[in-house]
């Protein structure tokens, strides 16, 4: 497929491998933070992504939740969006036409209240052309074992993986979730299910009030912590993991330039998704390809891969 | 629709209250494509906090490239934006949403209310270079005193429309609310209303147009993220029980279409 | 004891109870970000404050990690201190006699490697003058169960809690972690060791990155997060236990201003503490009890009491 | 010792080369009782982010209340520093820390390295003004060019001493380190040394004094959270194998008590 195309040959060798996914550059939007990749056509230039991750998808279509969805933060925002989304079969017919042409790796986030639902979506998205990966949002509640979500226990978290990889037919990156008391376990849990890659971290639970009203910020009460705020809890998750398992981890949480990206990498990332920073900035994640290629080049490495994991503890 | 993310630079700062300001900006990639009722997201400082940008409808686009912002300082995004100086740069980018449908044959009644005057000026001056005589049209401007009004009724009068104005304290126009201008006014025949601002005024407005079959549109407003579709966050509810998005399929909407809260 | 004055016979009343224990107002300073005290009596009037919590104290002096111990992050800090402290002997006989006469409860913040270090702190405060609570660190090592914190089981929490409770003479206020999947269980366990408040919360696990230097920014690599940033974490984990138990919650985390402290109060808190804020503005204790007069002279609150747990959610 | 939170009008800013300032704020309390080589904690933007306050060595105290910083922008805190204007008010915390030992009956030499120029003018001015005539004493400025000694000669020499100066590039002074002047220079007998710059410097003024016997006071800098003591952060080691705190114990320490880790 032409979006394996490994590096660009006019600068610096930026390209990362994902397991058996490998990337032009380490740089990927966030799921929920760049639509399906459309809304920021005229604000950057989508072809230079290393991947774009697209807003979970659910088997059946979601309303999400009612408003207010949104309140900010000190350095952050809260989101309660509830998941909307049009479901996989509009997915496929109304979204994937238009991503499959960009030219980019397109990973599908998926989310589900049972096996059988991640199972089913699966399904429906093998052979689809242009999915070129999974990313399994592990946040939710299992609606059978009591709305406890996957991500929180380490055997649920190992059947979804294993449940997903039996099913799909493009690698499967594990997205974990950061509100768990020992993410090394969950990650290697998830490893063993069999995910060819960990993602990490989905959103904090959070929660804001209003002082003159006296009411939640949100309609939803609680909701995802996500920007600059998190990136110390991100940073040192994925420290965490990477030294614990040997699948690729990509790094994610409050990444709005190059310096945050490189920062991730030297925690042991092999690639960073971009979240928060695609609302202050629309063109931050191409700033950021520029910011590497800028760095890549001043520091005169043969290939951005050589920083991973390369942090210096004595 | 093309979107464009400009550094502007700060060309004026006009202060019409203690807390209402009028800042010019140029950024001509914007301004030469907007509509009226669009919006822009603003960043109203370079440090992370606050962290989102803000939304501000588009006031006015002038010919050479400018484009003014009509706001009130409410909280911290809308202060700092008050201290910008004149040759200061700030980040913009739009325009954003569905504006207003324009409809340049039949008669018009344009109605703001407080911030919701912001978004008019733009509106009644494309509205009247369209439809070139606007002598019928008529605007109607509430705010809360005479700073909030006062200072804008020429700019509109230049257009060509009559403008009736009314103020809570009675200290420019009639005392009370716009919705009671609306109210004592002679309608011209087969009519189309325009309106923004508060939520209590647009829903009024809504009833009394749908009592009267004339066609409604108005801006509303959301608590927004990125201003563009992509977060799903400016939800809000529609009649037909689902939900639509300001940003994308605002902010200005049929007034039949939407469900209101209040 | 003369410090149990209820309230301020000027202005609102601004008096809350924690248990056994009356504060003139709900306004705390957090362990480890005051000092003890006297550092502040210059900035401000001690004597108003609800109660004095002092940096955390050991059996035996410590004397904390290299540096750099301190990092900025975005609206928050990182600090990996190592609990450097004069240890509970000198700690008495150094720091109380200044304490003890400020006129206002002074709360220890007490920590230990073992069930034995903590029972025999406790065992050395009994009888103390001007010691009115212990506050309970949990998110301490346990060096006797491989290192794992007291803090994320609940079993070791709530046996920490029991131990704690059979030696000390004064109400003990339980400190809870926020790195944990279920702070809830953690809460409820510890009020089941008879713990008579619980406040919360820590600092979470975080870490920084200097790329200049590719090195951690702390030389311990991991440390805790405070401030703004965490905010959100702290007002939904205080909302999540103070709805689930019994004994008052005292709520804090990126406390700086009234409105935060009335936030935290709406969501269930009898009380908060106020911690990286005395850094940025040492005079933000008495700064947070004017707001809080103010609040109340304006809201007409009879009491501020009546504000707590008082979040509309229909 | 007191200590005082001020929120000080900027007076005078003053820009000596690209990174390099001078900001003159008037801040009665603090001005009015603090010594040389002590340090106030200075906040740099209203909002969150920066979070934290920023060090800095009081750089002179005049007599009218105003009290001076000398910094150079490295980051986004002296960044914002660097930007306010005159009449904007700042919130200051000191005088922090202890400062210099003054021994007004020695002979003095003192040695500045880069911004650790910054609290020499105040110690010089009042280790001359107890001292009444200090012509034997010497002031050895080091910096990276030109831009970063040259305008602050004047200041030094008009209290008495012999200043003599060296530049990295040469392009003002003797080219080289300020290290290397001291080698050069004929120390006064029984002479007492106060240095403040990089540790490297500080490092190696330590052991030049050590060799000869010399009084070697220095100001040494941490990363800082409190200023003054409450937060246990500003730790660093001391020769004796435990940590001191440079905020209380010092920012000035001897020389001999200090464990250089480079
Ligand atoms: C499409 C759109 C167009 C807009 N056009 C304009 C415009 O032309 N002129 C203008 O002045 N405003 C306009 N607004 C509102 C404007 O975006 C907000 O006032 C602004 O975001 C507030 O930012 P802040 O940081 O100052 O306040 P915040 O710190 O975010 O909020 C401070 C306080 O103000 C309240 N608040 C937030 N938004 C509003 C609001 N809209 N009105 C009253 N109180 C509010 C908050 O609940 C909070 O209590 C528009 C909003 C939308 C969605
Ligand atoms: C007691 C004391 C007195 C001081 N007096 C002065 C003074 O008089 N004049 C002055 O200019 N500075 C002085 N400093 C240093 C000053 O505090 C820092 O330069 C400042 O805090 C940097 O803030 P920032 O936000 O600009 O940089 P940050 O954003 O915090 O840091 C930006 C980059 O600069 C690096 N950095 C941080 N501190 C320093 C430093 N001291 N030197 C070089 N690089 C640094 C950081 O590691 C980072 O890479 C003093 C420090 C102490 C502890
Ligand atoms: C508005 C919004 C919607 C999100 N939706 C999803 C989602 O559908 N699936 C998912 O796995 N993560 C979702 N996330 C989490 C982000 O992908 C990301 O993990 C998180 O925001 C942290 O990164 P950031 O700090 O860069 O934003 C969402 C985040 C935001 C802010
Ligand atoms: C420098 C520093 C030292 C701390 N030391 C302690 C401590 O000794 N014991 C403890 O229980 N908490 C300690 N804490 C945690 C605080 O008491 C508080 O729980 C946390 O900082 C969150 O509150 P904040 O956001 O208001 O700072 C420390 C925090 C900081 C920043
Ligand atoms: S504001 Fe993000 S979708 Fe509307
Ligand atoms: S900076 Fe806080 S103790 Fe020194």
């Amino acid at each position: 497929m032409e979006y394996l195309a490994p590096k660009d040959e006019q600068g610096p060798d930026l390209s990362v491998n994902i397991g058996s996914l490998e990337l032009k550059n380490p740089v990927m939007t966030a799921s929920g933070t760049f639509g399906y990749a459309r809304e920021f056509a005229d604000l950057m230039d989508l072809g230079r992504l290393g991947a774009v991750i697209v807003k979970g998808i659910s088997l059946h279509p979601r309303e999400g939740n009612p408003p207010p969805r949104i309140a900010e933060t000190s350095c952050g925002m809260l989101n309660a969006i509830g998941l909307q989304n049009v479901g996989v079969d509009r997915f496929i017919s109304e979204k994937m036409g238009y991503l499959a042409k960009l030219g980019v790796p397109v990973i599908v986030n998926i989310l589900g209240d049972s096996l059988g639902e991640y199972e089913e979506i699966c399904a429906r998205l093998n052979g689809v052309p242009g999915v070129a990966g999974i990313e399994v949002n592990i946040s939710c509640p299992n609606v059978k074992k009591g709305g406890v979500a996957f991500g929180t226990d380490p055997l649920m978290a190992a059947s979804v993986t294993k449940a997903v990889k039996n099913r799909a037919d493009v690698p499967v990156m594990v997205k974990l979730s950061p509100n768990v008391t020992d993410i090394v376990a969950i990650a290697r849990a998830v490893e063993d299910g069999g995910a060819d890659s960990v993602s990490l971290i989905n959103t904090l639970i959070g929660m804001a009030i209003d002082l003159k009203t006296r009411k939640p910020a949100l309609a939803n009460i609680i909701g995802g912590l996500s920007g600059p705020a998190i990136k110390p809890v991100a940073l040192r998750m994925c420290y965490q993991v990477a030294r614990a398992v040997s699948v690729p981890v990509i790094g994610i949480g409050g990444i709005e330039t190059a310096t945050d990206a490189l920062e991730f990498m030297l925690a042991g990332a092999s690639a960073v998704q971009v979240g928060t920073a695609n609302f202050v900035n629309p063109r931050a994640s191409e700033d950021i390809i520029d910011g590497l290629i800028e760095y890549a080049t001043t520091e005169k490495l043969v290939s951005i891969r050589s920083i991973i994991g390369g942090l210096i503890t004595e | 629709m093309s979107q464009y993310q400009e550094n502007a630079t700060v060309t004026r700062v006009e202060q019409f209250s203690a807390t209402n300001y009028r800042i010019t900006l140029n950024c001509p990639e914007i301004a030469g494509c907007a509509e009226p009722g669009q919006f822009v997201m603003v960043r109203t400082t370079t440090s992370k906090d606050p962290l989102l940008r803000r939304p501000f409808s588009i006031h006015q686009c002038l010919g050479d490239g400018s484009l003014q912002l009509y706001f009130k300082v409410v909280g911290r995004g809308t202060d700092l934006l008050s201290k910008v100086s004149p040759g200061e740069k700030i980040s913009v980018f739009g325009p954003l949403g569905r504006g207003y449908r324009l409809n340049s044959t039949k008669p018009a009644i344009f109605v703001g209310g407080g911030m919701g005057i912001a978004p008019l000026l733009f509106l009644v001056k494309e509205y009247c270079r369209l439809k070139k005589e606007c002598g019928e049209d008529i605007v109607l401007l509430g705010g809360r005193d005479k700073s909030e009004v006062a200072p804008l009724v020429d700019d509109f009068e230049v257009y060509g429309p009559s403008v009736v104005a009314s103020t809570d304290d009675g200290s420019f126009g009639q005392q009370g609310f716009v919705t009671e201008l609306l109210q004592n006014i002679a309608l011209p025949p087969s009519c189309v209303l325009y309106g923004c601002g508060p939520e209590p005024m647009l829903k009024a407005l809504g009833a009394f147009c749908r009592d009267r079959n004339i066609e409604c549109q108005v801006s509303v407003e959301s608590v927004m993220a990125c201003g563009m579709g992509a977060c799903l966050g400016c939800s809000r509810p529609a009649k037909d029980g689902t939900y639509t998005h300001v940003c994308v399929h605002g902010p200005v909407f049929d007034a039949e279409k939407l469900a209101w809260n209040i």
